[in-house]
């Protein structure tokens, strides 16, 4: 389970959270959906200790992380795996390694179980057999995404955090991505916490959504609840589907 | 790497689909005269884009194409002002000064970037810049209008805004105009006129009213 | 100041050295990587600042008839000074330079964030790899470098004066005493550990899109200039004293 | 192999002659002139000014220990030392400081002008970057490297009397007396040359390199250390070939 509770953070002069405070139950999928630039992705960095609040508190499940140590983040990491907007590949290595970069320390033979399993997850399975002697830069854009989300599986997280999954790709492949979200929440039983401005494939996939606006909740609830919400910035995000 | 003709009459809005990829851009890059297609002609109305044995662009019908980027090219080192005032300035040096930073203005105001007159562009948000490039296309009053992906990496209220702001800037403006998208939901609110870019071929998707 | 922060990042990269052995193999794709790609570059480097220091000092001491010594003065001037200073302003850029633009693209695509995600320190993954490979090349390099100067210098000389090479050669055991030679090591070593530093210090601080990635490269070029040259003048001193003080000549 | 070859150079002597062209018919405007001088002067004179010093007690140091060798008496050391600077290390050294700082400015921000699609829209309004963005800063490269170059000399004239006067016990007389009768304007005018021959480089070689980049973060990377790179060995040769032609008539 995370809350985060009153949380404020600013860059510079620039407040890019502004009292965040939210719920997240475990094994739920979290849509936050708000516009470009208002803290979304923010939000999540600071669940994996990339970034540091002013203030206000952040829990995941009974710690309370927001004045964490790099050292004390190591088991925060295991437990949160974070999926970058940016595929995150390092190029120069080849696939099994980019893969193996969560489970180093796992002996080879059960690394070989634990592969074509997460493969099987993004759909990816048959690339298996190459991945010694393929580079990320041979895969296509979307098919580099599902790799990553693979390498965020391997080590079996137990909350999953997407940045914007979606952003850069075309419609099926956006598609693709939101159904092996819901997939691997349900089958796996992991919390996933999603940041998108995909309205469409958002109401089809999350159990819950927050609308974030200026560093804040300014919405949440079901998909139904926001449907029918008063909210006039969630009334403008749905514009296009009532179409 | 494909091999199109298509053959577009008057004023009007043509939508140019397809899967990210397949090439769209690089067609409205050759259809604009950014880049000269290997083999074939283009022409419009009765004169060719590429001009035999000269290695750039007709110059007469360039100077009556307008050209809108998807990362909205704006000159880094010149004010909002400035960047509708120069191309304005190229294309119609004979405007005196006065009167062409009133258009600009006017313009400016026209886009909803009346306040930004001095700021540089690396100081706009995303939908803001994509106005000023908005502007500076359609400053030049260009009978071919092209456009590359207008509402890409913007979430959908600021997108919504762009598209309705497109339909405002065109509907007074006859232009014939080729938007490039992979957004169903604002394909149909530009036009009925919807094509299908597949590897090899363009097709007519859909061209009944918009529902 | 820049060389504060830079000498605690050497500490960092220093406190993680014995972490280097898990990582060889990323150590030894960069080290063969850098070598092969500046191996060129020394070449030319060596070979026309040894035919330009030639050139000048046969005009030099043209006045004087002191052309038979010629040979061991160029070398020894070559070595001992000029020398180490040129070829690693030439390296700064083709060693340095390439480096710290290639950690930088990957800290703007977020390979650093995604990496540290996953449980892995970016520094002993990334950096550590390329800082010693870097500065072993960058050493060895320059020492190459400063060999083919010599034959740089020698085949100038034989052209234009018509010295004959084995004439330059006698007089070079002359003068390049071991004095020379250590100097020129020296700074060959502290000038590939600087350009390392430097390289891994700018990449991995890059910020600001794909600009950031051009403006992380030229700070590297001049950073790396402004330290060469600054070290050059500290060891020159610091080494003369000690060998006044050794009563070396 | 022979086509990368010629073709890099057909597009540099392109740019040079396309940006010379402008210049010649006065199309760029002296503002813009100006402004880039004072970018390519104002903000590489401190580190100029610092290395050429350096390089100057180095050099100071360095032949008084080969004179005592050679020929005993030391009284010419200072002229010596001033005379290998001002033909050769003052014009390297601040040409390759300002291929590092400039040089590497003007790859990064044309390969993010690439990048950003802007010199496409220059050349749909029928305008070359070259002419607009280029041909300024060529003379600015010049001018400045030259004047650097000059400053940078008699800077490194006080650093090294103070070192000649204060490390090697020279009394100030004999210095600049050694100075009069060895530096002839000879020396001075392969300075200015050599200046001049890189400046022009180095806008050109920095402009193609940041116009050939390749797309994304790496490519503006690769275009910069190409610059870097490419100056740095196209000066060491040119000052080679200058070096050499003027030995043959003196």
């Amino acid at each position: 389970m995370i809350r985060f509770k009153d949380v404020k953070k600013s860059f510079g002069t620039k407040e890019v959270l502004r009292g965040m405070s939210v719920e997240i139950k475990t094994g739920e999928v979290f849509f936050v959906l708000g516009c470009s630039g208002t803290g979304k992705s923010v939000m999540l960095k600071h669940l994996v200790g990339l970034l540091e609040p002013d203030s206000g508190e952040i829990w995941v499940d009974d710690d309370e992380i927001s004045r964490f140590t790099e050292a004390q983040f190591e088991n925060i990491r295991k437990k949160c795996g974070l999926v970058f907007q940016l595929p995150a590949l390092v190029d120069s290595r080849n696939l099994y390694e980019n893969l193996t970069l969560g489970i180093r320390q796992m002996p080879f033979a059960q690394q070989q179980i634990v592969i074509p399993k997460a493969l099987q997850d993004v759909g990816m399975e048959k690339i298996f057999p190459e991945i010694f002697d393929r580079y990320p830069p041979s895969l296509s854009y979307g098919e580099q995404k599902r790799l990553a989300l693979a390498r965020t599986l391997l080590p079996d997280p137990e909350i999953l955090l997407y940045d914007e999954p979606t952003t850069g790709l075309d419609n099926k492949n956006a598609l693709l991505i939101h159904d092996l979200i819901k997939s691997i929440s349900k089958h796996r039983n992991k919390t996933s916490i999603v940041v998108s401005h995909d309205m469409r494939n958002a109401l089809a996939t999350a159990d819950r959504l927050a609308v974030v606006d200026a560093g804040r909740v300014i919405d949440l609830g079901t998909p139904d609840e926001i449907m029918a919400s008063k909210v006039e910035l969630t009334r403008s995000f749905l514009e296009d589907l009532r179409e | 790497m494909f091999n199109v003709d298509l053959d577009w009459k008057g004023p009007g809005i043509k939508v140019l689909m397809g899967e990210s990829g397949v090439g769209k851009s690089t067609l409205l890059k050759s259809l604009g005269g950014v880049w000269k297609p290997q083999s074939g002609k283009l022409i419009f109305g009765e004169e060719r884009l590429w001009l035999r044995g000269r290695f750039n662009q007709n110059p007469k019908l360039l100077a009556r194409m307008g050209f809108c980027f998807q990362n909205n090219a704006l000159f880094n080192s010149m004010t909002c002002l400035e960047n509708l005032c120069f191309p304005h300035r190229q294309r119609f040096a004979e405007v005196a000064e006065g009167k062409r930073l009133n258009l600009a203005m006017e313009w400016l105001e026209k886009v909803g970037l009346g306040h930004t007159r001095d700021l540089l562009p690396h100081e706009l948000s995303g939908g803001m810049q994509k106005r000023l490039s908005l502007a500076r296309t359609l400053i030049l009053q260009p009978d071919y209008l092209f456009f590359d992906d207008p509402t890409a990496g913007l979430d959908p209220i600021t997108s919504r805004q762009i598209a309705k702001l497109l339909i405002s800037l065109l509907d007074n403006h006859p232009a014939l105009s080729v938007i490039v998208t992979n957004d169903q939901d604002r394909a149909k609110e530009w036009s009925h006129e919807i094509y299908e870019l597949e590897n090899g071929g363009l097709h007519l998707k859909s061209s009944e009213a918009n529902s | 100041m820049i060389a504060a922060q830079q000498f605690q990042f050497l500490t960092q990269i220093v406190k993680r050295m014995p972490l280097l052995w898990r990582e060889r193999r990323e150590f030894q794709l960069q080290f063969a990587d850098v070598a092969i790609r500046s191996l060129s570059t020394t070449i030319t480097a060596g070979i026309f600042t040894g035919a330009v220091l030639a050139l000048q000092f046969h005009l030099q001491l043209k006045d004087f008839g002191a052309e038979s010594v010629l040979g061991g003065l160029n070398t020894s001037g070559t070595i001992r000074e000029v020398g180490p200073i040129l070829i690693a302003f030439m390296l700064a850029g083709k060693v340095g330079a390439y480096t710290s633009a290639e950690l930088g693209s990957m800290k703007v695509t977020d390979q650093i964030q995604a990496v540290r995600c996953l449980g892995i320190d970016p520094i002993t993954f990334f950096v550590l790899p390329r800082f010693c490979a870097v500065a072993l090349t960058a050493v060895l390099l320059l020492v190459f470098g400063l060999v083919i100067s010599v034959l740089g210098g020698m085949v100038a000389v034989w052209g234009i004066a018509d010295i004959h090479p084995d004439q330059y050669l006698l007089t070079i055991s002359r003068f390049a005493s071991n004095t020379s030679l250590i100097l020129a090591t020296t700074k060959s070593v502290v000038f590939g550990i600087l350009m390392g530093l430097i390289c891994c210090y700018n990449g991995y601080q890059t910020e600001g899109g794909t600009f950031g990635v051009g403006e992380s490269v030229r700070k590297t070029a001049v950073q790396s200039m402004v330290a060469i040259v600054i070290a050059d003048f500290a060891i020159t001193s610091i080494l003369e004293t000690v060998f006044r003080w050794l009563g070396w000549s | 192999m022979f086509h990368k070859i010629i073709n890099p150079l057909f597009e540099n002597f392109n740019i040079l002659f396309r940006s010379l062209s402008v210049l010649a018919k006065f199309q760029t405007s002296a503002k813009d002139i100006w402004k880039q001088c004072y970018e390519f002067g104002n903000r590489t004179f401190g580190i100029v000014a610092l290395c050429v010093t350096f390089m100057g007690v180095i050099l100071i140091t360095e032949y008084s220990f080969h004179m005592k060798l050679v020929i005993g008496n030391d009284s010419m050391i200072p002229a010596f030392a001033m005379i290998m600077l001002a033909r050769e290390l003052a014009p390297i050294v601040t040409a390759l400081l300002i291929t590092s700082k400039m040089g590497a400015s003007i790859a990064a921000e044309l390969a993010a002008m690439k990048n950003s699609e802007q010199i496409d829209a220059y050349r749909l309004l029928g305008l070359n970057i070259v002419d607009l963005y280029v041909a300024p800063r060529l003379i600015a490269s010049v001018f400045a490297n030259v004047c650097l170059t000059v400053v940078a000399l008699a800077i490194t004239v006080i650093g090294a009397w103070a070192s000649a006067v204060y490390f090697l016990n020279f009394s100030t007389g004999p210095f600049f007396h050694s100075l009069v009768v060895f530096l002839s304007p000879f020396d001075f005018i392969l300075m200015v040359t050599k200046s001049a021959s890189f400046a022009i480089v180095i806008p050109i070689i920095s402009a193609y390199c940041g116009l050939e980049a390749k797309h994304g973060a790496e490519g503006v990377g690769e275009a910069t250390t190409n610059a870097v790179v490419g100056n740095s060995i196209t000066i060491i040769i040119i000052d080679f070939i200058i070096t050499f032609l003027f030995s043959k008539f003196y």
